[in-house]
């Protein structure tokens, strides 16, 4: 069976290591934030300019003054932090992030990422974005293995607009794990149920099969 | 040593800005915009206008009013998915639009008030962000040269403010509020309380008075919530 | 989401600097400086040390009890005009000196704590801190590339902070201690008041506690005056 | 007779229009704080990090945390602002201070300036120097006309290292007042008794006399 979105975001929480600092993005990787493993102490960053994400508030208790990067209403933490978004930005430049969650449209075999754009039909903005893959050091992406007509989301050249180069350093899709090598995507699990050869069929760009692939354990 | 920059009301506060000007509007996405000077710009009509905003509001409220009403030239901004009208014209051809990534924006409104003139940066290059744009190289890494902004005027809006200008951010409300109170030629800022000098802690000023040039107190504050998300309590 | 970077104590927190690091040290004169860990520093002797740090202290304070002990192979400094063992080691050839102006000094920690790896500036244009450096013309003036540090160890005096390392300063204590803060490599700041997450507002941080890595309370704090200047009194 | 120091401090102060902010250098600069004219709103900037710097602090009230960049107790005033040294240099930088007082060793006709350095000699370092004198619009200099060995201090070129170029606005020395003009040195006004002629005598670099000479009124 392919990974759920929650399995998905289920996966990528144990890439938390204790002392992390983490920006989510929008959507799935944003579902990361329920799967903090026992033990595990993160601090979540949003762009906007907070360190110390907390979960959404109570009906009611929701205000206006406190969104994250998605415009959604939260809390902060004991700890928290709040800041420009010079700052913001500045830190994640400078590399204190210590780990990227975001979505994406398309991931080339070089690591290459497109999630902004859709030339003359969405034209949304890159918002934090490219700053985001040009800075961080390890930058994980949540998606779907293909996009709604079916066709691979992993390619050997993104065909949409670029939002970083040579950036992604791991892909986790409802379809399984994959690493970025030279050698193109370096698949190092694959969902349980699900065969090498549906991977095979469903990865355009090159792709090559860890010797000891194994399941998703989540 | 108390330099007054108290205004009376938003219509006061920006009945200098001609056709045709560079504006700045503080806020991310309705999160901390200046309200009172948004209607104010609506009422006033002013056209021809270059915006540079994170975001371009949605289409009934925030920026997004003046993109309605046509008054906006060019846009400059990071996101705009929020806003339908937005995207058709833009799409249309009718606005000007030049996206650029968040930290840029936010780093140009930064070295603007730091009065340095550019910036070397990593984000967008390789992509099309990068077309037309100088480089360096720098320890094997290539930056595009990002410019310091000059815009006419800023207009932001804080939460407590001294009739000497030193503002006071709340939450996440802050954003590019004291960066772009730092960019502007003028810098309006508009608050939610207006206190007297001495009234505010010197520690806890986000912005110094010396960077606004008219501060007023707002009224009626809407402050929208663009994605109201709440816990699931049992 | 409680990351903890309590150490007991200042030995604990520069235990690991070695000798030929570059260390950064906040602080103005004598004011904000990490009294504790310099204390430390001379206590465990490390030698051939690069310095950064606005001022060099005083011969029996500060930073300057580093040099008293021939800690330092190099200082880089804006002002170091109260220190005479400074000069006569500066002049006899036993120290070397970088002198840069305390604006670029600034800055630099600045773009470093950004992730910005230069900068460009005025200051020192057509002076001797020119000599060698790369220039850039824009708008018509000349600038002098200033780029951003590199420091092993940063080590700064806050007044108070908490667990996971955010940090608050006190009046004009403040000075080069964020900046440096964002600038080390690894982050040592010294506290007068250690307090648990929570017990300061999140919109008062000055440091955010993702560019700290240690912490701890600091003890019988000096505080000394350096030139004690009272009104007259009638 | 020469002005006293604090008459060339009283001579600056009329330079203040109100609502400027103002850096005073150590010095006379500082004395004049002392003569601030009625109804005139000037805010002090420190340059280690204060807007709305107050007078010294009384006899035992003085706060270790609280200096001004010549390391001076000072106090704070209703509507200060503190901040960070980047900061701080960035509002200098962005011509956000209207006008910067200094003193200095020596001064060209072009408007040159030297006063952070005699080799071999003194090496105390520039400070603030350098930034202020290449950032600010409005530079004034307050010193005296001569040195202790009688050698003008108002030169054809610096003989000591630079502290910057090309950005001296104006000179107030005990014997006149004097702005930097393309031809050089431009004699404004004299003090009371001192005659053109001691005046001429005892600048070294281009001197022109302006028409409509007239005496300090302090």
């Amino acid at each position: 069976m392919a990974l759920t979105k929650e399995q998905i975001a289920q996966r990528i929480a144990k890439e938390l290591k204790d002392g992390y600092y983490v920006n989510l993005g929008i959507g799935i990787p944003t579902l990361v934030a329920n799967f903090i493993p026992e033990g595990i102490n993160v601090v979540l960053q949003s762009e906007n300019g907070l360190l110390g994400m907390g979960p959404f508030p109570e009906d009611g208790k929701e205000d206006a003054d406190l969104i994250n990067a998605g415009k959604q209403t939260i809390t902060t933490l004991p700890g928290s932090a709040i800041f420009d978004s010079a700052m913001s930005f500045g830190m994640i430049r400078a590399g204190k992030v210590h780990l990227t969650v975001l979505g994406a449209m398309e991931v080339a075999d070089n690591g290459d990422i497109a999630n902004w754009k859709i030339p003359n039909k969405m034209v949304k903005g890159m918002g934090g974005a490219m700053d985001l893959v040009a800075a961080a050091k390890n930058i994980i992406v949540a998606m779907q293995q293909t996009n709604p007509k079916g066709e691979s989301k992993l390619l050997s050249k993104c065909s949409l607009p670029l939002t970083g180069i040579k950036c992604v350093t791991k892909i986790v899709t409802d379809l399984g794990v994959f690493e970025i090598i030279p050698d193109g995507f370096l698949c190092v699990e694959h969902a349980p149920d699900v065969t090498i050869d549906e991977i095979k069929a469903k990865t355009s760009g090159r792709l090559v099969i860890a010797d000891n692939v194994k399941p998703v354990a989540i | 040593m108390s330099i007054n920059k108290v205004v009376a009301n938003a219509d006061e506060a920006i009945q200098d800005i001609q056709d045709g000007a560079t504006v700045m509007f503080g806020g991310f996405g309705l999160c901390g915009i200046p309200e009172n000077c948004i209607a104010a710009m609506v009422k006033k009509g002013t056209t021809n206008l270059t915006c540079i905003s994170n975001n371009a509001g949605v289409n009934d409220f925030g920026v997004g009013l003046m993109l309605h009403k046509k008054q906006v030239k060019k846009m400059i901004a990071s996101y705009v998915g929020e806003n339908t009208e937005f995207e058709r014209q833009l799409l249309s051809g009718e606005l000007e639009v030049q996206l650029i990534p968040q930290g840029t924006l936010a780093t140009r409104c930064l070295i603007a008030g730091y009065g340095i003139p550019f910036v070397p940066v990593l984000a967008g290059v390789g992509t099309e962000v990068a077309e037309g744009k100088e480089t360096v190289v720098r320890n094997g890494k290539k930056y595009l040269i990002e410019e310091a902004f000059e815009a006419d005027f800023a207009i932001v809006k804080a939460w407590k403010g001294d009739t000497m200008g030193n503002l006071i951010f709340k939450d996440t409300a802050r954003n590019f509020n004291p960066l772009m109170a730092m960019a502007g030629k003028t810098t309006i800022a508009e608050v939610e309380e207006l206190v007297n000098p001495g009234q505010l802690n010197p520690n806890m000023i986000h912005t110094p008075g010396i960077y606004v040039h008219r501060i007023f107190q707002g009224t009626n504050y809407e402050k929208r919530i663009e994605h109201k998300t709440v816990r699931k309590t049992n």
